[in-house]
């Protein structure tokens, strides 16, 4: 074990060393990025599909990248005491370094079905990682419903690029962004818009699509943190925000996004203070999160887009400290809930600094960046096209409550109430595990105190390209004079207390009003089992298992199909003027009939088999009748034969019985039909001239050129002798199938003969 | 079935069919006939020595497992198609001799077709008994 | 003839698909019988048919005389008759396998493969 | 010229021939592998002639087209000829550990060559009449290694299996017979020519609704793909494989051949129907999956619902679509083979297909785990995978001509294969095992584990190369649906006199 742990211990520092490379290179970038410039990296993928694999490093792309690798890196560094020793070690961190990966491609990517393929690859790495906890039933089903509520939103986005990339002729996003006016007028506007929206809201788990997201929380909390609040989710604002500069400034982009952020924002954030478990509350306000940043994407004014760039910086930084700070209470107390938790600041108190911090960037309080976040937030919800009013009065609730639920996670646990009965004596947690959470702290904190460099590096260059112009960029400013968004960042704080001071009774309502609400979450398990249903259903409808439904199903569509030509595409039937009509050929043709029928009837089997061989004589005898000896002959013995193995064959087996049952009249009217069909077609057929060009040949030269003067024979054995191969194989395998089954299940000294 | 005089009879009968099919078989060419129908008549007999004797006799008589004779069958009607190949000819591409060819007569032929026919005679003659000596056995 | 010859079949294909409707699988074996035959003589039919002539070369002439019949389709029959015979052998082992192990001739008794109980699960 | 069609063809047979007389000596199933890797051999051969000519052709018995049986291969059946000798290669393998001596004694090998004899014979020939041969040849042996082994479960899939495929075949040759009454030729090229100038027009398009009806059997397509679902469970493991790998799909070749180079004359009528038909059989598929509890059965009702994307794309007619289902078809094959070749693996493991009684698999095997995460990631078609580019070019094909519902079809049921491919991998493979037991690898013997492992490696690395790199790939669909949808080329190489 301890010889395991420290290959561990080796491997796991790989992927921090690479992440942190990673990171490191994306910072080279950041001087010209910064200077409004774009840099694109192409190479051909599938030229013949037009898919390429081309790379555009601008502001959104690098700002996104930056904190993938930054905060990867910082995740990569904590699961190793995180999962320290844990037997799935080397695949959790495969996986989550496989995610970080694709998650580079998404919001690097400038071809779209490029884009698609990473996007699906963060599905997957992120199925496997909420399934990590597989030997439960809960991680398999949050597993599943992740993967099928961002899958099918995927499909459609899918369906979208294609539709945009026909509509334009290129996959290029830098080429497509540039026919904006076009796009906003083309017919098929709003149905891209509504496909693509489709993926980005699932993914970014906007209202009604958020149930999967605090489901996904069953995952390692490390996964928590990087997928689940500051990467994977992301990349559904990160499309929008991409496709922004095409897609905006129609009331459907502006309405669509305005009413999904909001709602999704509100409910989430009150959902959030119903939790008791942290890391569920943590869940929601990632909610609340993205619903504002939907919000202000739905916008073009340089405030909304600012706040947008700003707060998606603040809340990476700040929320991905948290979930890792709950990983660490977690993992010294052995709980997450609110209820028991308490009086933790003494015995930890460096977890207890880094949750201070990151908290009160979250509550926005100033000199932190989530101060200057929020009063952006609220010049944006001031400036917005639409209600402002209402918009505002939205953010101002979502943020009071964040403002509680802050306090719940980061504050209480620390600082409030004694600790009693914890699963676990807390202590301190590790180094490692200790960086992710003060950095980003820190971070959250000089950039509140610092906020121009932050603005110079990647906000402006952020909205740049949503804006197009670096100017539009507001200032990140810690003081921006007494004004409204001031005012109501006061609100904002009497309001957070009211709501932390009361938060218990208010959980107690809510507990009691949502639990009569409907649950998406029970309404997931519903369509779920109705699917299975409706499979299951259709399945044993179709799939009965009894054969006389299989035979029927065929001959009816036989029928049906064969009816339908017949009665759509009309066909000549012509009967030929003169009749040669022979009284043998009329006798035999009765026999034959007559023979048929008798087998059709009879419930003996001797019958059966006599007047089956009666059949066979008579077409024996029209193949003589009608010149042809050589499969006259065959039949005749073929005749026989199928008697003697019938007469064998019957010695076994049980007598006939006649056939009861209603369905026989039905089976008779569907066994005519068929017959009649069959004769009608070959009536037509004989109704026009035959085209005899390849028996001529035959003729000519079967003597001359294959010395053979029985023609039927070199056709068989020189013509078309691939088809007589072909046949002898079916004999030979036919004798071996049967003697095979015959003998399958016999023990082997059992052959007698054989081994003579 | 346990008559002397029948079981005398059939082996005579037997033999008889035995040879008509190999006379069928090779005038197959010319006239009605051929492997298929040579093969069937072939393995009639048997069949019968079969139901007369029982089929262990027969499978003595026979001393090739009749799938064996059967696989033969397809082996050589395989090689009568690829014979062809090696005088760069397409596969099945038949091939001809005529021993004694003078300018009148042809000659007495010998063909990769007529090898096929008899690969053809022998997989229906052992399939056929194959199935019935299986069947007969498991009664 | 033809014309009669189309409407035999008809009956033939009519009485083999009543004959596979039927639960006792025997009686399938028997649809198929009839059902090659009928086959057979469609195509047989197909080609047009020609009485007395059949498509023999006499000795000493390069080529038959005119109006022989029509030698291709009697080929394909022939092929045809022997696959048919091949695939109805090995039907007929089958079923007969399908007594001695099942227990039964009759379809809707042969559960197996797929048990009712899978079909609500 | 010539061997380059004959070897791919001769080679199963001479196997099957050689292998039988082996069959009593564990020499056999060697002889059988090694018989494949020819076939591969040739079938490459032939593969990079086809590359460099675009048709080749060869008479058979030197009797030039129409009166003789031609062997053709264009690029589609080029490729489909070495896909077959690669699935065969693979199984053959897998076959080494997966057949007991008892099988091998009865004819296991023979039986297996002899069925991808008629699987190359019928994807190289030209002839409707050989086709139908080849197509018996399948048949038969096909029904000699699904009874093999004589189960009950066996004997009773078998009977289904059997009886509505003899149906079909029996119908197949009907129109056969009928299609020679009408045009007096039995060669596709010369049929191709042909079938168009015929007076009755009518009267053709209510035959190819009789060839729609006996591929559809063949192919599986809705509502006559009974027969599948209710036999790939029982059989040997190695069986079920080949057959799900290729006998279906000789179907969907097929028709894809009639009516793209025969029956084309009638595309509102025929193809409409096609692209109904695709959309219940990718339905129907996929939701009889999502109702199975058992890997195999999983697997099998797959089948079903791919083969409706294959459909769609002959349906939808344009060059993407076809290209799209040209590459749908080998994408599949080789996926859905090695699929039900890590079912086998996993049975003998844990004891079970049945999803209730295994798990485990994740924790204690994970090189299964992902020998089985590649293509059935693939079968759902997520990127990169080789499924992704398959369903990717057939909806955009769809969209291209504004076939909304169809599209809507594809991907709705894109979502399901997902939800039910997902079942096996949380139940066989996250699930902790019922019984307790750790279902590793090394419980099966050394030498068995690579004959069983090396295959489905093997099939996963090709399936992941086409997923990584499409581009060779799709273009060369789009070549064949070029070929396809432009017969003539195809038409003049066959009836072109060999002096020429």
């Amino acid at each position: 074990m301890t010889v395991m742990k420290s290959r561990n211990d080796a491997f796991g520092l790989l992927p921090v060393g690479l992440a942190l490379l990673l990171f490191v290179w994306f910072l080279t970038f950041l001087p010209e990025v910064s200077d409004g410039k774009a840099i694109r990296y192409a190479m051909d993928w599938i030229p013949s599909l037009g898919i390429t694999l081309s790379f555009l490093i601008d502001g959104l792309s690098l700002t996104f990248a930056l904190l993938i690798t930054g905060i990867g890196s910082l995740v990569f560094l904590y699961s190793n005491s995180y999962l320290s020793g844990h037997e799935h070690f080397v695949r959790f961190m495969l996986f989550l370094f496989s995610f970080m990966l694709s998650m580079l491609g998404v919001v690097l990517a400038d071809n779209l079905i490029a884009l698609f393929v990473f996007w699906e690859l963060t599905t997957i790495t992120s199925y496997l990682l909420i399934g990590f906890g597989h030997e439960n039933e809960t991680g398999r089903r949050s597993a599943l419903q992740a993967l099928l509520v961002t899958g099918a939103g995927a499909l459609a986005m899918l369906a979208g690029f294609i539709l945009l990339g026909m509509t334009f002729g290129s996959f290029e996003l830098s080429e497509i962004l540039l026919k904006s006016e076009e796009l906003k007028v083309h017919s098929l506007y709003s149905v891209i818009l509504i496909l693509i929206l489709a993926g980005t809201f699932t993914k970014s788990a906007q209202f009604p699509f958020h149930f999967w997201l605090p489901n996904a929380m069953a995952a390692p909390t490390p996964v928590s943190s990087f997928l689940h609040s500051a990467t994977m989710v992301k990349a559904g604002i990160y499309l929008m925000a991409r496709l922004h500069p095409a897609f905006s400034g129609t009331n459907l982009w502006l309405w669509t996004l305005t009413i999904f952020g909001v709602v999704t924002a509100v409910i989430a954030s009150i959902l959030a203070l119903r939790q008791t478990d942290l890391k569920q509350a943590l869940a929601y306000t990632t909610l609340m999160a993205l619903g504002t940043l939907t919000l202000f994407l739905g916008q073009e004014s340089g405030y909304a887009v600012t706040a947008f760039a700003t707060f998606l910086i603040v809340h990476s930084l700040y929320k991905a400290a948290l979930f890792l700070v709950v990983g660490c209470i977690d993992h010294a107390a052995g709980t997450r809930d609110a209820n028991i938790l308490g009086g933790l600041g003494r015995v930890m108190p460096f977890t207890a600094v880094a949750a201070g911090l990151a908290a009160m960037s979250m509550a926005g309080f100033p000199p932190f960046l989530g101060f200057i976040g929020k009063e952006l937030k609220y010049a944006g919800a001031l400036g917005v096209a639409s209600e402002p009013i209402f918009v505002s009065g939205a953010v101002l609730i979502a943020n009071s409550l964040m403002f509680a639920v802050a306090g719940v996670v980061a504050f209480r646990p620390f600082w409030m109430s004694e600790r009693s009965n914890l699963p676990r004596e807390p202590h301190e947690v590790s180094a490692p595990m200790l960086a992710g959470p003060i950095i980003l702290a820190i971070l959250g904190t000089f950039f509140g105190i610092y906020p121009d460099i932050l603005q110079r590096a990647l906000v402006a260059p952020t909205v740049a390209s949503l804006l197009g112009n670096i100017e539009d960029s507001k200032d990140l400013k810690l003081w921006a004079g007494v004004n409204v968004p001031l005012l109501l960042s006061v609100m904002t704080v009497f309001l957070g207390l009211l709501f932390y001071w009361q938060h218990r009774r208010l959980r107690n309502i809510l507990i009691v009003v949502i639990g009569r609400a409907p649950s998406f979450d029970r309404g997931w398990d519903r369509i779920l089992d109705g699917l299975k249903g409706f499979a299951a259903w259709q399945t044993q409808i179709l799939q009965s298992g009894s054969l006389y439904h299989y035979m029927f199903v065929t001959f009816a569509t036989m029928l049906l199909s064969l009816s339908v030509a017949i009665f759509l595409k009309p066909m000549e039937i012509t009967l030929p003027d003169h009749w040669v009509i022979s009284w043998q050929g009329i006798a035999l043709i009765l026999l034959i009939i007559g023979g048929t029928l008798i087998t059709t009837v009879t419930a003996s089997r001797i019958t059966a088999m006599a007047s089956l061989g009666v059949v066979g004589i008579g077409v024996a005898m029209i193949f003589i009748g009608f010149s042809a000896p050589d499969v006259a002959i065959t039949q005749l013995l073929v005749e026989t034969l199928v008697v003697v193995l019938v007469a064998v064959a019957l010695l076994r087996l049980p007598t006939l019985e006649s056939e009861v049952g209603n369905r026989r009249p039905i089976d008779a009217v569907l066994a005519f039909g068929v017959g009649l069909t069959v004769t009608v077609i070959l009536l037509s057929v004989l109704s026009q001239p035959l085209d005899l060009r390849l028996t001529e040949f035959f003729e000519i030269t079967s003597w001359p050129e294959a010395y053979g003067r029985n023609i039927v024979n070199v056709i068989l054995v020189d013509f078309r002798a691939l088809d007589t191969f072909g046949e002898i194989a079916v004999v030979v395998v036919a004798a071996l199938s049967s003697y095979a089954l015959l003998r399958t299940t016999h023990p082997v000294s059992s052959d007698q003969g054989e081994q003579r | 079935m346990n008559s002397v005089i029948l079981i005398a009879g059939t082996r005579y009968l037997a033999g008889l069919l035995l040879i008509f099919s190999i006379y069928m078989l090779l005038r197959g060419h010319n006239e009605p006939g051929g492997g298929f129908i040579g093969g069937l008549i072939g393995s009639t007999g048997f069949v019968l020595f079969a139901i007369a004797c029982g089929t262990a006799d027969a499978r003595r008589a026979l001393r090739i497992a009749p799938q064996t004779l059967a696989m033969a069958g397809l082996g050589i009607a395989l090689l009568a198609g690829l014979i062809s190949v090696i005088f760069g000819d397409p596969f099945f591409t038949g091939q001809w001799l005529f021993l004694g060819a003078s300018d009148s007569e042809k000659g007495l032929p010998i063909s990769t077709v007529l090898a096929f026919d008899i690969g053809v005679y022998l997989v229906v003659f052992g399939s056929v008994l194959t199935l019935v000596f299986a069947m007969e056995e498991e009664i | 003839m033809e014309a009669l010859l189309a409407v035999a079949i008809g009956v033939l294909v009519a009485a083999s698909v009543y004959l596979m409707l039927a639960r006792n699988v025997l009686r399938f074996i028997f649809g198929l019988v009839l059902i090659s035959n009928a086959a057979n003589l469609t195509i047989f039919v197909a080609g047009r048919l020609t009485v007395g002539a059949p498509p023999l070369i006499a000795k000493g002439t390069e080529a038959p005389a005119d109006g022989v019949a029509n030698a291709l389709p009697q080929a394909l029959v022939l092929t045809a008759i022997v696959i048919g015979f091949g695939l109805f052998a090995f039907a007929l082992v089958l079923m007969f396998r399908a007594y001695t192990t099942l227990g039964t001739l009759y379809s809707d008794e042969m559960r197996i493969a797929e048990p009712p109980e899978d079909a609500i699960g | 010229m010539s061997w380059f069609l004959a070897a791919p063809l001769a080679i199963p047979f001479i196997s099957a021939v050689i292998v039988f007389l082996f069959r009593q000596s564990p020499a056999g199933r060697w002889i059988s592998f090694v018989g494949n890797l020819l076939l591969l051999g040739a079938a490459s051969l032939l593969m990079s002639r086809v590359l460099l000519d675009g048709v080749v052709v060869a008479q058979m018995g030197s009797w030039a087209a129409p009166f003789g049986i031609t062997l053709v291969a264009d690029y589609l059946g080029g490729v489909m000829v070495l896909i077959t000798a690669i699935t065969a290669t693979a199984v053959s393998m897998y076959a080494i550990a997966d057949i007991d001596s008892r099988k091998e004694y009865l004819g296991y090998h023979a039986l297996f060559n002899v069925l991808i004899g008629g699987v190359t014979g019928a994807f190289m020939t030209g002839d409707l009449f050989n086709l139908y041969v080849w197509f018996e040849v399948m048949l038969i042996s096909s029904f000699g290694l699904l009874i093999l082994g004589g189960q009950k479960a066996q004997i009773d899939g078998g009977i289904k299996y059997i009886t509505l495929n003899l149906v079909s075949t029996i119908l197949f040759l009907t129109g056969i017979g009928l299609l020679y009454g009408m045009a007096g030729t039995l060669n596709l090229a010369d049929l191709a020519r042909t079938v168009p100038t015929l007076q009755n027009q009518g009267l053709v398009t209510i035959i190819s609704v009789i060839f729609m009806i006996a591929f559809g059997v063949k192919a599986a397509l809705f509502p006559l793909f009974f027969w599948l679902p209710a036999s790939y469970h029982t059989p040997a493991f190695s069986v079920s494989a080949i057959f799900a790998g290729l006998l279906t799909k000789v179907g969907v070749y097929a028709l894809i051949r009639l009516f793209t180079l025969v029956f084309s004359s009638d595309l509102a009528f025929t193809h409409t129907i096609l692209l109904w038909v695709a959309a219940f059989t990718m339905i129907t598929g996929v939701l009889g999956a999502a109702a199975q509890n058992d890997f195999r059965k999983i697997l099998s009702f797959h089948i079903i619902s791919q083969i409706g994307y294959m459909i769609m794309g002959l349906a939808l007619m344009t060059p993407l679509a076809i290209a799209g289902a040209v590459f749908y078809l080998v994408h599949h094959i080789i996926v859905k083979a090695n699929l039900f070749l890590v079912s086998g693996v996993s049975q003998v493991i844990t004891g079970s297909t049945e999803l209730k009684k295994i798990g485990g698999l994740y924790k204690s095997a994970p090189l299964l785990a992902i020998l089985f995460l590649i293509p059935a990631f693939s079968l759902a078609g997520f990127p990169p995978l080789s499924g992704f580019w398959a369903k990717y070019i057939l909806i955009a094909a769809a969209i291209e001509i504004d076939g909304w519902i169809i599209a809507t079809v594809a991907l709705v049921v894109g979502l399901l294969t997902i939800f039910s491919m997902t079942k096996i991998w949380a139940e066989a493979f996250w699930k902790p095992h019922p019984d307790g037991i750790a279902p590793a690898l090394h419980r099966i013997d050394k030498k068995d584990r690579i004959n069983y492992l090396t295959p489905i490696g093997f099939l996963a690395l090709l399936t992941l190369l086409i997923g990584l790199f499409p581009e060779s790939y799709v273009s060369f669909a789009e070549a064949a649906a070029e070929q396809l949808l432009n017969p003539s080329v195809y038409i003049e190489s066959v009836l072109k006199k060999p002096h020429e």
